[in-house]
C-alpha cells in the first residue's frame, strides 16, 4: 500500500519524529510505499541541516535526509517554515520545501495518512 | 477506523474522548506516553478492562521497554511496529493528538 | 484504491484556538484542500468547539485572530461541518454561541460518519 | 505561593493538580487557555465555585477577549498584565505546565 | 532579598519521560544547578514519578536513556528529593519501584515545603 | 524588583512566547528589572534571524531583538540550540549564546523566576 506520512512536532522536543521514522521503517520493511512525509506546524525543524548532535544521541536530520536519499519524498510547509526561520538556505539535503496543496495530493495518492504530533 | 493515542491518560483526556466516539471493535493502538494507560493496578484500571470489552488494545513493545512498563494490564496485546503497520493497512488511522 | 473517485477527507480539531498555533494551522489546510475536487468536511470535537465561538478579539492580546474565516467554510467546498453536542454541553455552549452555521451531532452520529472516511486529519 | 494555570481543563488535568496540592489562600492565576476554566455552565462549574471558596482566582483579561470569553464564573477576578505583575511581586510563582 | 543566604531552589517535576525531552532537559538543569551553593530540591509530582521507574530501557527506541541519572542527584547537591504520595498510588506504584532513595511526602508535606521556595522551576 | 524570566516554547506554536513578552512589558512599565530572559527546550528557536513573517503578524524575534537592545538580556541556552539548529550565525542580534549555569544565576540574583510554556 502508499502510505503518507504527517509529522506535526518538531525533533527531540517530543517523540512524533522518532515514531513516525520507526515507523516508517517497518513500512519499508513490509514492502509498502511511503509516498511522501509531510513536514507541517514545529515538524519544519525536522529538516535544518543546523542541528549539532551530541555524537551518542541519533541526529534527526541528517536520518531524514538519508531517507530522502533513499527516495523517500520529504516535503516541508512552506508557510510554516517561514514562520520558524527554516528556509533554502539551512535546508537538508533531499527535501524540499512546498504548499500545502502538496498535502492535499498526499492525501488523495496515499491510500492511508498517519499523523504523528503532540 | 484505528485509534491511536500517544498521550499519558494521567494527565489528558485524550483517552477518554478516544473512547467515548470509538466504534465498538475499533482497535485502538497506544504508542509513546499512550502506553501508561497500561499500566495495572493504576487510577484508569476500570476504564481499562471496560474498554477490553468492546475493543483490541494494542501497546507499542519500544515504547513499554523504554518506560519500564514490564507488567500490562491483562488483555492489552504488546506490539511492535511491524504489527502497527499491519493495523494502518486494515483501518483508517486517526491520531488523538 | 481508485483514482477516480473522489476521496472523503476529514478534518477532525480538537484544540482550542490562541493558547497553540493548530487550530489556526489546521484551518489554513482546510481552505487549500477545499480547491482540490473531495468530499472535505470537517469536525469540531472537544476544545475545538471554542475555535467556533462568538466574540473573539486578539487586539489585545496581539496575536492574529482567525475565527470569522471559519465563515467560509462552506464557499471554500468543505460542505459538511459538525460540531459535537457533548463537547458543547460540557463547555457550557449552545448553537447560538457559534460565528458558523454547523450541524450539531451526537456520538452516535459522529461515530458513523467518522467511520465512513478515507483520510482522518487532526488538528 | 501564586499557581499559574495556562492550560484548558477540559483537556489537562493540570488544574486539577493545582487545586489538590494548593494551600488555602494561595492565589490562582488563569493564563492563556487556562482562562477557559472561568466559563459559567460547564462541567467544571462546581469545581471552580469549591475552589473559590479558599482561593481567590483571577484570569487575563487579554486571554478572556481573544476566546471570546465575555461571562465568567461569579468570583473570579479580571486582571490585566499589571495585575499579574503585581501578584508575582507579591507570591513566589508557580506555573502548572 | 539577601545576596549572602543560600536561595531554595526547586525543581517540580510534573511531566513523563521519552514522550517529550522536558524530564531530560529538566534533569540537565538540576544537575548544572547542584554545582552552586544553594538548597536545591527536587519533587516528583503527578507524571514526573514514572520517571524514576524502574527498568526502563531505550535501546530498541532508538533514543537516549536517562532514568539511571537520577541516581547520582544527591552527590550532585540535591539534598532533598520529594515524590507525591498520591501520584505513586494513581499510576500502580510503591516505594520499591522506584530507582532512587526519596522520601515520600502526602499532599499536606508537599504544600508546605512548596510554600517555602524561592523559586520553584517546573519541567 | 528583579525578575528573572524562563521560555520553554517556541515562537507561534504556543502562546509561551507572548505571554512572556506581555509580562515583561507590563513589569517594565512598573518600574521592575528584567534580570534576564533565558530560553531553553524549543525557547531557543524564539531567536533566530531567520523567521520571514506576513506582513499582518507579530514578528517575535524581531520583538526580542528589539528588547535586548533596551538593555535586558537575552540568554540562549547553548545545548538545547545546538539540538535545534540555532548557533551564532542565525542568532538574532541582542541575545547571546550560553550555558545553563547562567539560568543558574539567574535564579540566584532574581527576586523572582516566572516560568512560560507548554
Amino acid at each position: 500500500m502508499k502510505f503518507g506520512i504527517l509529522i506535526q512536532e518538531g525533533p527531540y522536543n517530543h517523540q512524533a519524529s522518532d515514531s513516525a521514522y520507526n515507523f516508517i521503517l517497518a513500512s519499508l520493511a513490509k514492502g509498502h510505499e511511503i509516498s511522501g512525509v509531510f513536514f507541517y506546524n514545529d515538524g519544519v525543524i525536522n529538516t535544518t541541516k543546523l542541528m549539532d548532535i551530541p555524537a551518542d544521541d541519533r541526529n534527526i536530520s541528517k536520518r531524514w535526509s538519508d531517507l530522502g536519499a533513499k527516495g523517500v519524498q520529504l516535503i516541508v510547509c512552506v508557510a510554516a517554515a517561514k514562520r520558524r526561520g527554516i528556509s533554502q538556505n539551512v535546508l537538508i539535503e533531499n527535501a524540499r520545501i512546498d504548499g500545502l496543496g502538496q498535502l492535499s495530493e498526499l492525501c488523495i495518492e496515499s491510500d492511508r495518512l498517519v499523523t504523528f504530533g503532540d | 477506523m484505528l485509534h491511536i493515542v500517544n498521550k499519558s491518560p494521567f494527565k489528558f483526556r485524550n483517552l477518554d474522548s478516544c473512547l467515548r466516539i470509538a466504534k465498538d471493535d475499533d482497535p485502538i493502538m497506544l504508542i509513546e506516553d499512550g502506553v501508561y494507560a497500561a499500566l495495572p493496578g493504576t487510577t484508569l484500571d476500570r476504564m481499562m478492562k471496560e474498554a477490553l470489552k468492546t475493543h483490541s488494545v494494542f501497546a507499542i513493545q519500544a515504547d513499554l521497554k523504554a518506560r519500564g512498563v514490564d507488567r500490562i494490564i491483562e488483555g492489552i496485546q504488546v506490539c511492535d511496529y511491524s504489527c502497527f503497520v499491519t493495523l494502518v493497512e486494515k483501518h483508517v488511522p486517526y491520531s488523538w493528538l | 484504491m481508485e483514482e477516480t473517485k473522489p476521496r472523503k477527507i476529514m478534518f477532525v480539531n480538537r484544540k482550542a484556538p490562541h493558547g497553540s498555533i493548530y487550530a489556526y494551522e489546521g484551518l489554513e489546510v482546510i481552505l487549500i484542500f477545499g480547491a482540490y475536487d473531495q468530499e472535505i468536511s470537517a469536525v469540531f470535537l472537544d476544545d475545538a468547539v471554542l475555535s467556533l465561538k462568538k466574540g473573539q478579539d486578539t487586539t489585545e492580546l496581539g496575536t492574529k485572530g482567525f475565527s470569522a474565516t471559519f465563515r467560509v467554510l462552506e464557499s471554500y467546498g468543505v460542505e459538511k461541518r459538525y460540531v459535537d453536542k457533548e463537547s458543547l454541553a460540557q463547555r457550557g455552549l449552545t448553537e447560538d454561541d457559534l460565528v458558523v452555521d454547523v450541524e450539531i451531532v451526537d456520538a452516535a452520529a459522529l461515530r458513523k460518519v467518522m467511520g465512513e472516511q478515507d483520510v482522518l486529519l487532526p488538528f
